[in-house]
């Protein structure tokens, strides 16, 4: 479904992916978990081609994109193919919370106004906005903001959603919320590249997890085989955190 | 000539009578470099290889010299030049020759207000635009253009009313605008009453500059949704 | 015959040259006053501080709205009857004729330009986000060095491509000035090409001067912009 | 240039100034022009038959890179001769009317006759275009040694010049007489005309390629100075018949002196 | 040594902060949790008058700034006691990583700068962020952001702290770092109001917790009473989410 392929990537000398190699299921829900700054939204930017790769291939649904200048209409079928949730939010910001949904409705699927509305609206009560909708996102709440951001995502109901920390802003009730989205959508065939740091909620949405550090990826398997027995001694050590003070989990 | 309240309002009156062509030359221009600035700003932006040497050269040359100089390129050079290729447009009206020296004039200037205005939308809008499957295009008239719209209102409101003064040019060609109009009536005085005389003129100019800020600030109050300014607190 | 004698223009740019002394002066000097009037102006009506923002808004809509060439004479008629009056009323002894016609040049282009800058700075400072001011605030800045170290250096580089139009309109706009006696380029080439007629060739060479000076100030705006602006991550093209 | 009208005449464009001088040249109410130059023009009209003029306002300056470029076929105003004009331009050899110029003084002062006694005094600003311009040039490309002061400005107004003089704040000025005296008519300053420097013939200047209209106009031109309805036009616009020589036209009273 | 009374914000017809009391003592960590759009960045936002409240007021170290029009030397008065992490970051974008750190110490505190620049170098190392002090903002990720965001606040040494959730963006190591940072100037007596909604984190930061919702304060004491055996059918609920699925936790 999403296959990636020697994916490098420098920022002037900064290294930050070193050829990524990686392959997700339909269907999957696939987890990247990993230090700050180990270029996990670098990698998820790269998938839908924001950030251009210097090396490497992406295929998503067996089209492939290649290399650092690919064309700008295999770029565009890529992105249409994709959606994404930004780990800062990114709501475009000229636009009240329903138009930031209806607008990749009604400008890059043609969808009518009025179906584009129905759908967004539906889709901003599912995530508790229903009484925001005419605000702009400078009257939201951080929380507020991103789940606006998460229900533009869905709305556009893409092969692949891209999630960068989709639940930073959230609070647990939410957290909850979402985790109950996302496993609906992953059951409708929707193949979802979840970045996180909350290892819980990256235990409960999984059905893949990958463990990145430095640019490369160092583990990949099961939740269970990488959250709770991580082989790596570095995956380990990023874990030990949480095991270390059992007195202060449920 | 005539002083007194009857002589104020009989000024007036032959000034005013020359508002519209006046208008008329700056909407005219305003439109074409709107549409040719736009186009320069998203060359310049986007650095295409030819294109962008060529943009930068234009925007040089047209900022850089007398806007006089430009008039009379293009309406004296232009249909000498067309004229070698048997092309005769000397018959053409001298309100065309104007429109198409203002529009390349006032364009370059545009295109550095859309530019900056341009830069200044966050990249973050872009991308959140690419993301739900807009192409550069849509990104560029439903999202970036709108937010760089705002930004740039201050600027194009400094552009049009240059263009306006600017328009007093016409006269250089003969085209009797209110500039021209204002001339003649000083040469058949010998240049006495200059002061009422600019006095007038400039009660016009100021007038019609009001209606010009006035859509301006209307149109910033429309479109400024959604933006919060470091003033808020 | 060609239309343009390209010799005798030759001839005639030392002469011309002469001019570009009083053209860069007051450009440079009205640029210079512009900016900071510009600022402190655009500030005033950006936090609306009440009397100043009202005046403003006036003082901006009447020097944008009269022609230039009449603020000059505003000042060139202007002053020598104020000190005639003064001269008369108390009793000094002003002499009008002392007072150099670049000075006229200097005060009314300052007032001019301000007003453009003061709008060109209103609109930049309004795109840098106002989180940054809050941020300012939070480590304990005041109102002023908020805006003095964080918000004018950003808005500074939003700014810069309009300051360009605005500094070489002013260039070109100094040819005005010999409405009011300040013999600059383009005056110099006027009254070179009326002996014989040689208007195409005089405006030949105030265009290459005008055009020579402008472009290495092109180059150090689109140098500054660059420098100035290197923390951002700008929008670029559609690339990606 | 050089289109057909609908009549089959062949139209000929020509620039007319906006630094008007009444009563050469200069605008009615409806800003048609009018002067002893559109009556000129009149005259000329019914004499080739097989033109039709066409009348263009503009800026001096502008008329004549018209002319130059072939934009216009010629330019009327009251244009002054001089060899380095006549290099760029095609001058006929008739003049059709004359300019007088003149240093115009306070009533008072007797020093000031010739523009010899302006050297070392002080003229209000001068434009930078003109034939009055001109003449002060030539005096001082052959005075290298005693030159005039002159300072230069953009559209200075006469108006504001005489003012200057009548204030003391300048010695003479350097005006053409009619000008002098229209404008004496609504202001009456303690101004007088010291003295007539020149008599100069005025042209309409053509573009070098146009030596055949600017021929059969300067044929014209001759008939109608030789037939006296020149003449007749300058007493109806002058007062004063200019053809005849300075000693007459003094005479006449051409001279604002009572 | 915090004292807030009655305060009450709306924006427009949005009432968000209902009449709120609040006292913290010094050297408390207070932390608030609440629900998305709950008013709990406001209510932090006021603390400083970055947001001026309608009514009500608030003291720092018995200095006392009132209502919605105090003067400006005041609250500069009361912004200099305090120091902020924002949800968004909002790092200075023209400033590099140090000077973003530096600045509050060179302009409000007037400090040499070599004092300053040796202050913020060691701060930054120890969020992990020694390599990355001469890039901007614009080059840094999520979690590099957020951690200048903490240095920065630190490094003013005020008497008071307001972090609106300060490890949104930070993986589970680096949680662990802030934790321990966090711990250790509490005992410096510096007193911290944080809004988090991380409720692990929460319990072994805080030694006083506020659960907020709609406005209102709707429960507070330790960690114990509020997190663990909450009283209020609100905060139950509110908490429920992790209580529910044991099988996940720790
Ligand atoms: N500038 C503003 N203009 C209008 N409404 C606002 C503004 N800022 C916040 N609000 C509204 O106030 C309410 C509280 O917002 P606040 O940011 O305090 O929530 P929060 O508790 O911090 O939520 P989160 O956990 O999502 O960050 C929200 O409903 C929000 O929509
Ligand atoms: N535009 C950029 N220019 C230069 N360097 C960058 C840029 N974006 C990211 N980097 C660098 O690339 C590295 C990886 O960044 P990335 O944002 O992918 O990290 P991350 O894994 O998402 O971290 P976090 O969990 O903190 O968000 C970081 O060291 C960062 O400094
Ligand atoms: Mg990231
Ligand atoms: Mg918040």
């Amino acid at each position: 479904m999403i296959k990636l392929k020697n994916i490098n990537k420098k920022f002037n000398k900064n290294h930050v992916l070193k050829g990524i190699d990686l392959d997700v299921e339909k269907g999957d829900v696939l987890v990247i978990v990993g230090p700050s700054g180990s270029g996990k939204t670098t990698l998820l930017r790269c998938i839908n081609y924001l950030e251009r790769p210097d090396e490497g291939s992406i295929s998503i649904e067996g089209f492939t994109v290649e290399g650092k200048y690919p064309s700008k209409r295999d770029v565009l079928e890529l992105r249409r193919k994709t959606a994404m949730v930004f780990q800062n939010y990114n709501l475009f910001k000229n636009k009240t919370v329903l138009e930031n949904v209806m607008e990749g409705l009604i400008v890059a699927k043609k969808m009518p106004k009025k179906e584009a509305r129905e759908i967004s609206a539906s889709l901003l009560e599912k995530v508790g906005l229903a009484e925001k909708v005419d605000e702009f996102p400078s009257q939201l709440s951080g929380g507020q903001q991103q789940r606006v951001g998460i229900a533009r995502a869905l709305a556009l109901n893409p092969s692949v959603i891209l999630f960068d920390e989709p639940t930073s802003a959230l609070d647990p009730e939410m957290v909850g919320e979402v985790l109950a989205i996302i496993k609906q959508i992953a059951n409708e065939g929707i193949t979802m590249v979840v970045v996180t740091h909350e290892i819980d909620f990256a235990r409960e949405v999984a059905n893949r997890v990958v463990f990145m550090d430095g640019g490369h990826i160092i583990e990949q398997g099961t939740p269970e085989e990488v959250l709770i027995h991580p082989k790596h001694e570095r995956t380990q050590r990023f874990l030990k955190r949480l095991v270390k003070e059992p007195d202060y989990a449920i | 000539m005539a002083s007194g309240l009857a002589g104020w309002a009989d000024l007036f009156i032959k000034v005013l009578d020359k508002l519209p062509l006046t208008l008329l030359m700056l909407g005219l221009s305003l439109f074409f470099s709107i549409i040719l600035g736009v186009f320069v700003a998203i060359v310049r932006i986007q650095k295409q290889p030819v294109l962008y040497q060529l943009a930068t050269f234009y925007l040089s040359f047209t900022r850089c010299t007398p806007l006089l100089v430009q008039l009379f390129l293009v309406y004296f050079g232009l249909p000498q030049l067309l004229l070698a290729f048997n092309i005769d447009i000397n018959s053409w009206d001298r309100l065309v020759f104007l429109v198409i020296a203002f529009s390349f004039h006032t364009a370059a200037y545009l295109s550095e207000v859309f530019r900056s205005a341009y830069l200044a939308v966050g990249r973050d809008q872009l991308e959140a635009a690419y993301s739900v499957g807009m192409s550069y295009p849509q990104a560029l008239f439903r999202i970036i253009l709108p937010q760089a719209f705002v930004i740039s209102l201050p600027n194009l409101g400094n552009n049009i009313i240059e263009l306006l003064k600017d328009t007093s040019l016409a006269f250089t060609i003969g085209i009797i605008d209110i500039m021209g109009q204002v001339r003649i009536i000083l040469g058949n005085n010998h240049g006495m009453g200059m002061f009422q005389i600019y006095v007038v003129i400039s009660l016009v100019y100021w007038g019609t500059c009001i209606l010009i800020e006035s859509a301006i600030g209307f149109l910033e109050n429309i479109f400024k949704k959604g933006r919060v300014s470091i003033s808020r607190q | 015959m060609s239309i343009i004698n390209l010799e005798f223009a030759l001839e005639q740019f030392p002469e011309v040259l002469k001019g570009v002394p009083a053209t860069l002066a007051i450009a440079v000097v009205a640029m210079i006053f512009g900016l900071i009037f510009g600022i402190l102006i655009s500030l005033c009506r950006i936090y609306k501080i009440p009397v100043l923002n009202r005046f403003f808004i006036v003082y901006i809509s009447f020097i944008r709205g009269t022609p230039l060439l009449v603020q000059l004479y505003v000042f060139f008629y202007g002053v020598p009857v104020l000190l005639d009056f003064l001269n008369e009323q108390i009793g000094t002894n002003f002499d009008a004729a002392q007072i150099s016609p670049l000075i006229y040049a200097f005060i009314a282009y300052t007032l001019n330009t301000s007003a453009y800058q003061a709008e060109i700075f209103r609109s930049s400072i309004n795109a840098v986000s106002a989180g940054q001011m809050e941020a300012a605030q939070s480590v304990g800045m005041t109102t002023a060095q908020g805006l003095r170290r964080i918000i004018l250096p950003q808005a500074f580089v939003v700014a810069l491509p309009n300051l360009g139009n605005t500094f070489i309109g002013l260039i070109k706009a100094t040819s005005l000035a010999f409405a009011v006696k300040v013999v600059e380029i383009m005056a110099i080439a006027k009254i070179i090409a009326n002996d014989g007629y040689r208007f195409l060739e005089m405006y030949l060479v105030a265009s290459l001067i005008y055009w020579v000076i402008s472009w290495v100030f092109e180059l150090f705006f689109a140098w500054a912009e660059n420098k100035l602006g290197r923390h951002e991550e700008r929008i670029e093209g559609n690339a990606a | 240039a050089g289109n057909e009208a609908d009549d089959g005449k062949k139209v000929i464009k020509v620039a007319i100034s906006d630094e008007v001088n009444p009563p050469f040249l200069y605008a009615d109410e409806n800003n048609e022009p009018i002067g002893y130059d559109m009556d000129y023009m009149k005259e000329i009209e019914k004499k080739l038959p097989d033109y039709k003029f066409e009348y263009i306002w503009g800026e001096e300056e502008s008329n004549l890179v018209g002319v130059d470029t072939g934009k216009y076929d010629f330019a009327i105003n009251w244009f002054f001769k001089n060899p380095e004009r006549q290099e760029k331009f095609l001058y006929p050899e008739h003049e059709f009317g004359y300019s007088l110029t003149s240093l115009v003084t306070k009533k008072d002062r007797d020093d000031i006759k010739t523009l010899d006694d302006m050297v070392g005094k002080k003229f209000p600003p001068v434009s930078p275009s003109g034939g009055l311009r001109a003449i002060l040039n030539a005096y001082n490309d052959q005075h290298p040694d005693n030159p005039l002061t002159l300072e230069s400005m953009d559209s200075p107004s006469n108006a504001e010049n005489l003012k200057m003089v009548d204030k003391g704040k300048a010695d003479a000025m350097f005006i053409n007489v009619t000008t002098f005296n229209e404008i004496q008519k609504e202001l009456d300053l303690d101004l007088k005309v010291a003295g007539i420097i020149s008599k100069e013939p005025i042209y309409a200047v053509y573009s070098k390629e146009n030596k055949e209209l600017a021929q059969k106009i300067d044929q014209a031109t001759v008939e109608l100075t030789e037939d006296g309805t020149l003449s007749k036009l300058a007493e109806k616009w002058f007062g004063v018949d200019f053809f005849q020589d300075l000693d007459y036209i003094n005479e006449k009273g051409f001279n604002f002196e009572e």
